[in-house]
C-alpha cells in the first residue's frame, strides 16, 4: 500500500500523470474507485484483496480521459481488459500508466503492453471455482431444468443495464440493444426481452470477456449473468485455445478462424 | 377524513390476506427469494417476510409497471384501428407492507402523472389500489427519511398504516376512505384500538443533513465543478432510476408484427445517455456529470419547485443498488459543504 | 420515404407452378396484404407481355415496388430488374418470391404448397416496404485478360483477344502449351491432323507481343473485382511478377481418369490393357505395339470406362464414342487384317459428321458389340495357352443376349475425363463454384453458359464439362467475344449491394477489417471509424453480422428488410 | 402429435444452398413443405439474432446452410459463420434453450438431393420433438398487459 501511494504522490507531483484512479475506502467500509488529482491525495489510495472492482470500465470514460495522462491502480482483470482494449484500438499505451501489486506485495509498474502480457502469462486466469462449479452443475442439468433456472433468474432482471455499464468491454456508442429498426431486441424487461438482451450481451463479449464478474456484482438483481459469459470463456478457450486479455495485439476469437475449426454438429 | 385507530393482531393478518385475494384482489408483499427482498405477489400473510428494511426494488410498480401497453394498434389494408388500454382491465391491487417512505412516494408519482397531463392509466391503477404500510422499527446507513422530512411512522400516501406493538399486534392506523372500505369489509379482523404512544414505536431514523441548506439553494451552482467530481465513479447505469419509488421517466416503444402492434411504455433513466440524445445526433446531457446533476436537480429542485413536494423519501435504495458506492446521503452532505462554502 | 405501392405478381410459369399452386387464390388473397397496389396473375410473367404488364402498371398506378412470384431470382431477378429500369424504377426496388423451385416443384399436396406460396409472397411484399432504391457503382475495366490454362480454349480465347490488340496473361503450370489436344494424333469425324491446326496456333501465341507466357507457373491467390484484379506469380527462374488484369478466363480443361479401380479390366495387371490416352500418345509416335514389341493381331476397345457409372462418374464423357470410332479407322488403315472390336454401353455421336464416321466405320470390317454398364460390366482374363491370344474378354451381348467370349491381344480402355488435382484451387482462387462432379458451375446453363457467378470470370472448354474441340473453341470465342464487349464499354457496373457504415456510431473496434475478404474496409485514424471501399466490397455481409453496435447495414439485405421478411414469413404460415 | 406441422425456418447463402435447393426443385425431388428458405448473400452475414428472432416469432426449428469449407463465394464467409455458431450453439445449450431445434449444414449448389434430405430429416426431427412451448411461454408472456 505504502509503496503504492508513494509512486502515485510522485507521479502526480512530478506532472507524469494528471489522475490516479484507485480503490479507496467506500462507504460503511466498502471498497471503491476513487480518482487522485492531487499529491496529498494519495493517502486515501488502498489495494488489497478487497479491491476487486475491473477500474478498467474508467478508462473509456470521457469526463475521465479529458482529464489527461491517466494511471490505473490495476488488478488482474483491469491488467487483461486492457491489453484487451488494446487489441481492439481503443487505447494506446501512451495514454495511460499500469501500477499494480503482485500478491506479495510487490509494486509493479508496467512500461508497455508488452510488460504486461507477460505478467499476465504467469497469472493465473482461470474462472473462480465457485463459479466453475456452478458452470459443471448446471451442464450436468437436463435443458429444461437450465432453462427453469434462468428463467426463474430473468424474471427480475428489470433491464437497468448495470451489467453493460459496469462491464469495461462494453463500450459501445450505440448498444444494439437501443435499435429499434429492426427491434432486435424485446425493448421491455419481459422474460423475452432480458433473455434476447443476455444472449446478445454474452454473445457480443464471446472471445473477449476478461472474467472480471462486474456484470454479476453490478447486478442489483444478483442474477449470475457472468456465468453467461464465463461459460463463453471456457468454449472459446475449448475450441480455440485463446483467453481474451492476454495479447494487445491480436484478432479477437470471432473476427478470426482457422479452417479447420472443429464442432461436430454441422450436417 | 380523520384518522382512525384499530387494533390488529398479527393473526389476523393470515385471514386479511387470505380475504383480500379471495376478494379479487391481488396482493403484493415483501418476499425474501435468493436473498434478496422484493414486493410479489401473495395468496398468504406467511409468504411475507418480516426481515427487511426496505425492499430492494420499489413499490411503485403497482402503478407504474416496468412495462405497459398502453395502446394497441391493429393493422388491416390501408387502415390502422387504434385501441385505447382498456382501464376496466385493471385488476384491483393491496399493496402490503410498503414503508412509509414508498407510500410517500406515490406522493411524488402522483405529481408526476398527474401534473400537466393526467395519466389515465396511472389514475386507475393507483385508484385500484390500497396501500397498507408498516411502520419501521429499524433502519440501516443508507436511511435518511427523516432529512427529508419522511418519518418511520409517517401516514402520508399510505391508506392503512400499521405500526407493530408489539410481538402479535399493531396499531393500524385507517387513514383514507379505501383504507376504511377495508377495515368496513372485514371488521371482524379489526378490534378497538390500544391507547399507544405510537413514537415511541416506530424506528428513531437519525437526521444527517439541514435540508433547509439545499432547497432553493442548488441551481446557482448549476456549473459548479462538484458535479463532474461526484459523478466520476458513477457508470451511467439504470439501477438507481429503477429501484427509485420517485423516478417516473419512461419511454415509449411502438412494436409491431405488421399485423398488430402495441405502444410500450417502460421504466427509463435520466442516467442514460441515449435518454436525452435528439434525432439530429445532439445531446443536451452528454456526459455523466451533467446527467448526474439533472438526478439530483430533478429530485431536489424541479420537483418541489413544479409540484411543491420533494422529490426524494430518502429511501436509500438507489444507494444501496449502486454497484459503484454513489452514496447518495454521503453527496447531499458533500454538497451541503460545497454550498456553504 | 414515399409510401410504398406494390405490385404482386404471380406467375404461373406455364403449368410448372400453376399445376401445384393454386395461382389465382394467392394472387387474390395478397391483395389484402397492406401497401398491395395492385396484385395480378399471368401465364408467363418473363414472357414480353409480361414484363409489359408490368411496365404499364408501374405507369397507371404509381407503383413504386414490384414483387414477383416466380421461379428463382437467380434465374430471373436480372431480367425484371431490367424491366424496372425500362420503367424508370430502380431495379432494386424489385424482390422475387421463389414459388417454383422452392415450391411447386418440390411439393405434392396442392393446399400445401399454396399456402406455402402464401407465406412466401407475403414475406416478400412485407421485406419490400424497406426496399431503398440503390445507386449501380460504375468501375473502370482493366483491358488486359487473365487466361489460366493453355489447352486449346486457352489459346484459342488468348489469340482472340491478342488479335484485337488487348494485353493476355497466360499462366500454365505445365512446361508446354497445347494442353490435351497436344497429344492427340487425329481429330474425329474428319481425322485431320492436330499437330498441323495446333502448331501455328502455339508459334503465334510465342510470337504475338500482346501475349505474356508464364508456363510451369500456379497461381496462388487473386485479389480485386470485375475490372481490377491482381495477382502475384512466381514464373520459374523468373522474380515474382505482379499481373492487373479486368477478366480472367479459367480454361483448365480435363485429366483422363485411372481406371484401375475397374478391376475386371485388369488396368495395371495385364501389360496389354492401355488407356485411351496411352493409346493416342501410341498414335502419335506412329508405332502400334503390344509392350513385347509384337504387333497386336485382336483389338478390343471397351468404352465408358469409368463414365455414366454411379460408382466413378455419372456423367457421359461426350467424346470417347466417338474417338473409339477413330481409333477403328486408324487401326484398320494400320492394320488391315486384324480383328478390331467395338465394346460399348451406348453409341453416342452426336456432333456433325460424327453418326456418318460410325457408318463408316462399321463397314470395315469392325465388330460391334454392346454391354450393360449398369449391370454387367464386360471381365478380362488370361487366355489359355491354345486360345492363341493374349487375353479373352467375356461379356454378356446385350443384343443378342449371348456370352460371348472376345480374343484380345491389345485392349484400349476409353476412359473418363474428371476434374484435374488442382481444380478446387483453381475454383477458390477464382471464386467459382463446382458442381458435384467437379465441373464449374455457369452462371445459367442455357442462357448464359460461359460467364460463373463472380462477374469478370469466365469458364472456357472442358473443366465446364466435357466437350471436343469445335465446343472448346466455340466457348472460348464466346467469352472473348464477352470479355471484348467489356472492355470496349471501358466500365462495367457493379451491384450497389454493398455494406455500408454510420460513422456516428462505429466505435472504432477494426474487427471489421480483420474479417473482410475483400481488403475493403480501412481505417480513419483521424475520425476513429472503419471506412467501407464500396467498390471493393462485394456485399458478403459478414461484418454486419460481426458490428456489435449494428454501425454497419447492408444494402439490399439489410437487417430491416431481412427481418420484415422473417417476421411475415412465420406470421402468415 | 403427428399431425403436427412444425414452421422451420432456413436461413441460407445464395451461392450454395440456396442453388442447391434450386438444384432439388429442377430435379423434381420432393420434400416436406415445412421448411422456408430466406436467402442471404452469404452464411457470414447471418447474425445470430435473426435465429433468436425466428424462435421468437413462432418458429419450432430453424435451419442454417451455406457452403461447405473452402467453398464460399466470399473466401471466408462459412468460415466466421461457423465460430459463431459453435459459440451461440453452446451458449443458448447453456441457456436452456434445445438446440436440437437448430440445424446447421453445408449444402452445396451441386447437392439438391442433400438439401431435400436435410429438409425431410429435420422435419421430422421437430415434429417429433414437438412445438416450441417453452418459447412460446415466453413470447406469450411477453404480449402479456404490464409486468410487475
Amino acid at each position: 500500500m505504502d509503496s503504492i501511494r508513494k509512486r502515485a504522490r510522485e507521479l502526480l507531483e512530478k506532472n507524469t500523470v494528471k489522475v490516479v484512479i484507485g480503490y479507496g475506502v467506500g462507504s460503511d467500509n466498502t471498497v471503491r474507485a476513487i480518482f487522485v488529482r492531487r499529491p496529498e491525495g494519495v493517502e486515501e489510495l488502498i489495494f488489497d484483496e478487497t479491491c476487486v472492482q475491473n477500474l478498467a470500465v474508467y478508462l473509456l470514460k470521457n469526463e475521465i480521459k479529458q482529464i489527461g495522462k491517466l494511471c490505473i491502480i490495476a488488478n488482474i482483470s483491469a491488467l487483461r481488459t486492457i491489453l484487451q482494449l488494446a487489441s481492439e484500438h481503443q487505447i494506446h499505451e501512451e495514454e495511460l500508466l499500469c501500477l499494480s501489486v503482485t500478491p506479495n506485495g510487490e509494486l509493479l509498474e508496467f512500461t508497455g503492453f508488452k510488460d504486461i502480457e507477460n505478467y499476465i502469462s504467469s497469472c493465473n486466469r482461470d474462472l473462480p471455482d465457485k463459479e466453475s462449479e456452478m458452470i459443471k452443475k448446471l451442464e450436468k442439468m437436463s435443458v429444461d431444468e437450465r432453462w427453469q433456472f434462468w428463467m426463474n433468474h430473468l424474471s427480475r432482471c428489470i433491464k437497468c443495464y448495470a451489467c453493460r455499464s459496469a462491464c469495461p468491454m462494453c463500450y459501445c456508442t450505440r448498444c444494439q440493444v437501443e435499435y429499434n429498426q429492426p427491434q432486435w431486441i424485446t425493448v421491455e424487461a419481459t422474460l423475452m426481452g432480458n433473455f434476447e438482451w443476455q444472449i446478445t450481451r454474452t454473445m457480443h463479449l464471446a472471445g473477449r470477456c476478461v472474467n472480471c464478474g462486474e456484470c454479476a456484482r453490478a447486478c442489483p438483481e444478483d442474477i449470475p449473468i457472468n456465468l453467461l459469459n464465463y461459460k463463453t470463456v471456457l468454449t472459446v478457450k475449448e475450441k480455440y485455445n485463446i483467453s481474451a486479455g492476454t495479447n494487445a495485439n491480436i484478432d479477437s476469437v470471432m473476427s478470426s478462424f482457422e479452417s479447420d475449426d472443429k464442432e461436430n454438429f454441422i450436417r | 377524513m380523520n384518522i382512525e385507530n384499530k387494533l390488529l393482531k398479527l393473526s389476523s393478518l393470515e385471514g386479511l390476506v387470505l380475504k383480500l385475494n379471495q376478494d379479487g384482489k391481488q396482493v403484493f408483499a415483501p418476499v425474501k427469494k435468493d436473498n434478496i427482498v422484493n414486493f410479489a405477489p401473495v395468496s398468504a400473510f406467511h409468504e411475507m417476510t418480516q426481515d427487511y428494511i426496505v425492499t430492494a426494488r420499489s413499490a411503485k410498480f403497482v402503478v407504474f409497471p416496468r412495462v405497459e401497453t398502453i395502446l394497441e394498434m391493429q393493422f388491416s389494408k390501408d387502415n390502422i384501428t387504434l385501441k385505447d388500454k382498456d382501464l376496466s382491465s385493471i385488476p384491483d391491487a393491496v399493496l402490503l407492507g410498503t414503508r412509509p417512505c414508498d407510500a410517500a412516494g406515490f406522493k411524488v408519482l402522483t405529481s408526476i402523472f398527474e401534473g400537466d397531463y393526467i395519466d389515465n392509466i396511472y389514475v386507475t391503477r393507483l385508484k385500484k389500489t390500497t396501500i397498507i404500510s408498516i411502520s419501521c422499527n429499524n433502519y440501516d446507513a443508507k436511511c435518511f427519511c427523516t432529512s427529508v422530512n419522511v418519518h418511520p411512522g409517517g401516514t402520508a400516501g399510505s391508506d392503512i398504516l400499521l405500526t407493530r406493538i408489539d410481538n402479535d399486534n399493531f396499531l393500524a392506523e385507517i387513514v383514507t376512505e379505501k383504507g376504511k372500505e377495508i377495515v368496513n369489509k372485514f371488521d371482524t379482523l379489526f378490534d378497538i384500538a390500544p391507547d399507544v404512544n405510537k413514537d415511541s414505536l416506530v424506528a428513531n431514523v437519525p437526521v444527517e443533513f439541514d435540508l433547509s441548506a439545499i432547497l432553493g439553494k442548488i441551481y446557482p451552482r448549476f456549473e459548479s465543478d462538484i458535479w463532474v467530481e461526484q459523478s466520476l465513479r458513477c457508470i451511467g447505469c439504470g439501477t438507481c432510476a429503477y429501484v427509485c419509488p420517485t423516478c417516473g421517466c419512461f419511454d415509449i416503444q411502438d412494436v409491431s408484427d405488421g399485423h398488430n402492434g402495441q405502444r410500450k411504455r417502460s421504466w427509463d433513466s435520466c442516467g442514460f445517455d441515449l435518454f436525452t440524445l435528439h434525432s439530429s445526433g445532439h445531446n443536451p446531457r452528454n456526459t455523466q456529470s451533467k446527467r448526474w446533476r439533472q438526478r439530483i436537480l430533478h429530485k431536489f429542485v424541479y420537483v418541489p419547485e413544479q409540484d411543491n413536494i420533494l422529490g426524494c423519501v430518502g429511501c436509500g435504495r438507489c444507494s444501496r443498488a449502486c454497484s459503484v458506492d454513489m452514496n447518495l446521503k454521503e453527496h447531499l452532505i458533500n454538497l451541503i459543504g460545497e454550498l456553504t462554502k | 420515404m414515399e409510401k410504398p405501392r406494390i405490385g404482386v405478381y404471380v406467375c404461373w410459369c406455364g403449368t410448372n407452378i400453376a399445376k401445384m399452386v393454386d395461382v389465382e387464390a394467392v394472387a387474390e388473397e395478397i391483395k389484402n396484404v397492406p401497401n398491395v397496389v395492385v396484385s395480378r396473375n399471368y401465364k408467363y410473367m418473363c414472357s414480353d407481355p409480361g414484363q409489359d404488364m408490368i411496365i404499364n402498371d408501374i405507369k397507371e398506378f404509381k407503383l413504386n415496388r414490384i414483387v414477383v412470384s416466380a421461379c428463382s431470382p437467380r434465374i430471373h431477378e436480372i431480367t425484371f430488374r431490367k424491366t424496372l429500369k425500362k420503367a424508370e424504377l430502380n431495379p432494386y426496388l424489385f424482390q422475387m418470391a421463389n414459388i417454383r423451385e422452392h415450391d411447386s416443384w418440390v411439393h405434392t399436396d396442392r393446399a400445401e404448397a399454396t399456402k406455402k406460396a402464401k407465406a412466401l409472397v407475403t414475406a416478400a411484399i412485407n421485406r419490400i416496404n424497406y426496399h431503398e432504391p440503390l445507386k449501380e457503382l460504375s468501375v473502370d475495366i482493366n483491358p488486359a485478360t487473365l487466361i489460366i490454362g493453355g489447352g486449346i480454349s486457352g489459346i484459342t480465347a488468348a489469340l482472340e483477344i491478342a488479335d484485337a490488340d488487348k494485353k493476355v496473361y497466360m499462366i500454365e503450370k505445365s512446361n508446354k502449351l497445347g494442353g490435351y489436344t497436344a497429344d492427340i494424333d487425329l481429330t474425329y469425324p474428319h481425322l485431320s491432323s492436330v499437330q498441323q491446326m495446333l502448331g501455328p496456333m502455339i508459334e503465334r501465341m510465342k510470337k504475338n507481343k500482346n501475349i505474356d507466357l508464364f508456363l510451369e507457373t500456379e497461381i496462388k491467390e487473386i485479389t480485386g473485382y470485375i475490372g481490377n484484379f491482381e495477382t502475384i506469380i512466381t514464373p520459374k527462374n523468373d522474380n515474382e511478377t505482379k499481373l492487373s488484369f479486368g477478366n480472367i478466363v479459367v480454361s483448365i480443361g480435363l485429366r483422363s481418369w485411372d481406371p484401375s479401380p475397374l478391376e475386371n479390366y485388369g488396368y495395371g495387371k495385364f501389360p496389354d490393357v492401355i488407356t485411351s490416352v496411352e493409346f493416342e500418345k501410341m498414335l502419335l509416335s506412329g508405332n502400334i505395339a503390344k509392350k513385347d514389341g509384337s504387333i497386336p493381331k485382336n483389338i478390343a476397345i471397351i468404352h465408358c470406362v469409368g463414365s455414366r457409372n454411379k460408382n466413378y462418374h455419372e456423367y457421359c464423357s461426350r467424346t470417347c464414342c466417338t474417338v473409339a470410332l477413330k481409333y477403328a479407322n486408324q487401326l484398320r488403315s494400320a492394320f488391315p487384317n486384324a480383328s478390331i472390336y467395338e465394346l460399348f454401353a451406348d453409341m453416342r455421336t452426336m456432333s456433325k459428321g460424327c453418326e456418318e464416321l460410325y457408318t463408316i466405320t462399321s463397314r470395315k470390317k469392325v465388330v460391334f458389340m454392346m454391354f450393360d454398364q449398369e449391370n454387367d460390366l464386360p471381365g478380362i482374363r488370361k487366355a489359355n495357352i491354345n486360345d492363341n491370344c493374349e487375353m479373352i474378354i467375356e461379356l454378356n451381348e446385350k443384343r443378342s443376349r449371348k456370352f460371348v467370349e472376345v480374343p484380345a491381344d491389345m485392349v484400349i480402355l476409353m476412359v473418363a475425363m474428371e476434374g484435374r488435382e488442382m481444380v478446387k484451387e483453381v475454383a477458390q482462387i477464382t471464386g467459382v463454384s463446382l458442381d458435384g462432379n467437379k465441373l464449374f458451375i455457369e452462371k445459367h446453363p442455357k442462357l448464359d453458359p460461359v460467364a460463373t457467378t463472380t462477374s469478370g470470370v469466365y469458364t472456357v472448354g472442358s473443366c465446364q464439362g466435357p466437350k471436343s474441340i469445335p465446343d472448346s473453341v466455340s466457348q472460348a470465342r464466346a467469352a472473348v467475344a464477352r470479355i471484348l464487349g467489356t472492355i470496349a464499354r471501358g466500365t462495367a457496373q457493379v451491384a450497389g449491394t454493398t455494406a455500408h457504415i454510420n460513422i456516428n456510431i462505429c466505435c472504432g473496434c477494426q474487427m471489421c477489417i480483420s474479417v473482410c475478404p475483400y481488403s475493403a474496409i480501412s481505417f480513419d485514424a483521424e475520425k476513429n471509424v472503419s471506412v467501407i471501399n464500396e467498390i471493393l466490397c462485394q456485399g458478403c455481409g459478414t461484418c454486419v453480422a460481426l458490428c456489435r453496435p449494428n454501425a454497419i447495414d447492408i444494402w439490399g439485405c439489410s437487417n430491416r428488410q431481412m427481418t420484415a421478411e422473417l417476421t411475415a414469413l412465420l406470421l402468415s404460415d | 402429435m403427428s399431425d403436427f406441422q412444425p414452421k422451420i425456418v432456413a436461413f441460407v447463402c445464395t451461392w450454395c444452398t440456396y442453388a442447391g435447393a434450386d438444384l432439388a426443385g429442377t430435379s423434381r425431388i420432393k420434400y416436406e413443405p415445412n421448411v422456408k428458405i430466406i436467402r442471404f448473400p452469404c452464411t457470414g452475414r447471418i447474425d445470430y439474432m435473426f435465429l433468436i428472432k425466428a424462435f421468437a416469432n413462432g418458429a419450432d426449428g430453424v435451419i442454417v446452410s451455406g457452403c461447405h469449407p473452402n467453398d464460399c463465394h466470399y473466401v471466408s464467409g462459412n468460415f466466421h459463420a461457423r465460430r459463431r455458431w459453435i459459440v451461440f450453439r453452446e451458449l443458448v445449450d447453456f441457456l436452456g434453450m434445445d438446440v436440437n431445434r437448430l440445424c446447421f449444414s453445408w449444402v452445396s449448389a451441386a447437392e439438391g438431393a442433400q438439401w431435400a434430405k436435410i429438409v425431410n430429416s429435420f422435419t421430422e426431427e421437430i415434429r417429433q420433438l414437438g412445438p416450441y412451448k417453452a418459447y412460446m411461454e415466453l413470447v406469450k408472456k411477453d404480449k402479456n398487459e404490464s409486468v410487475f
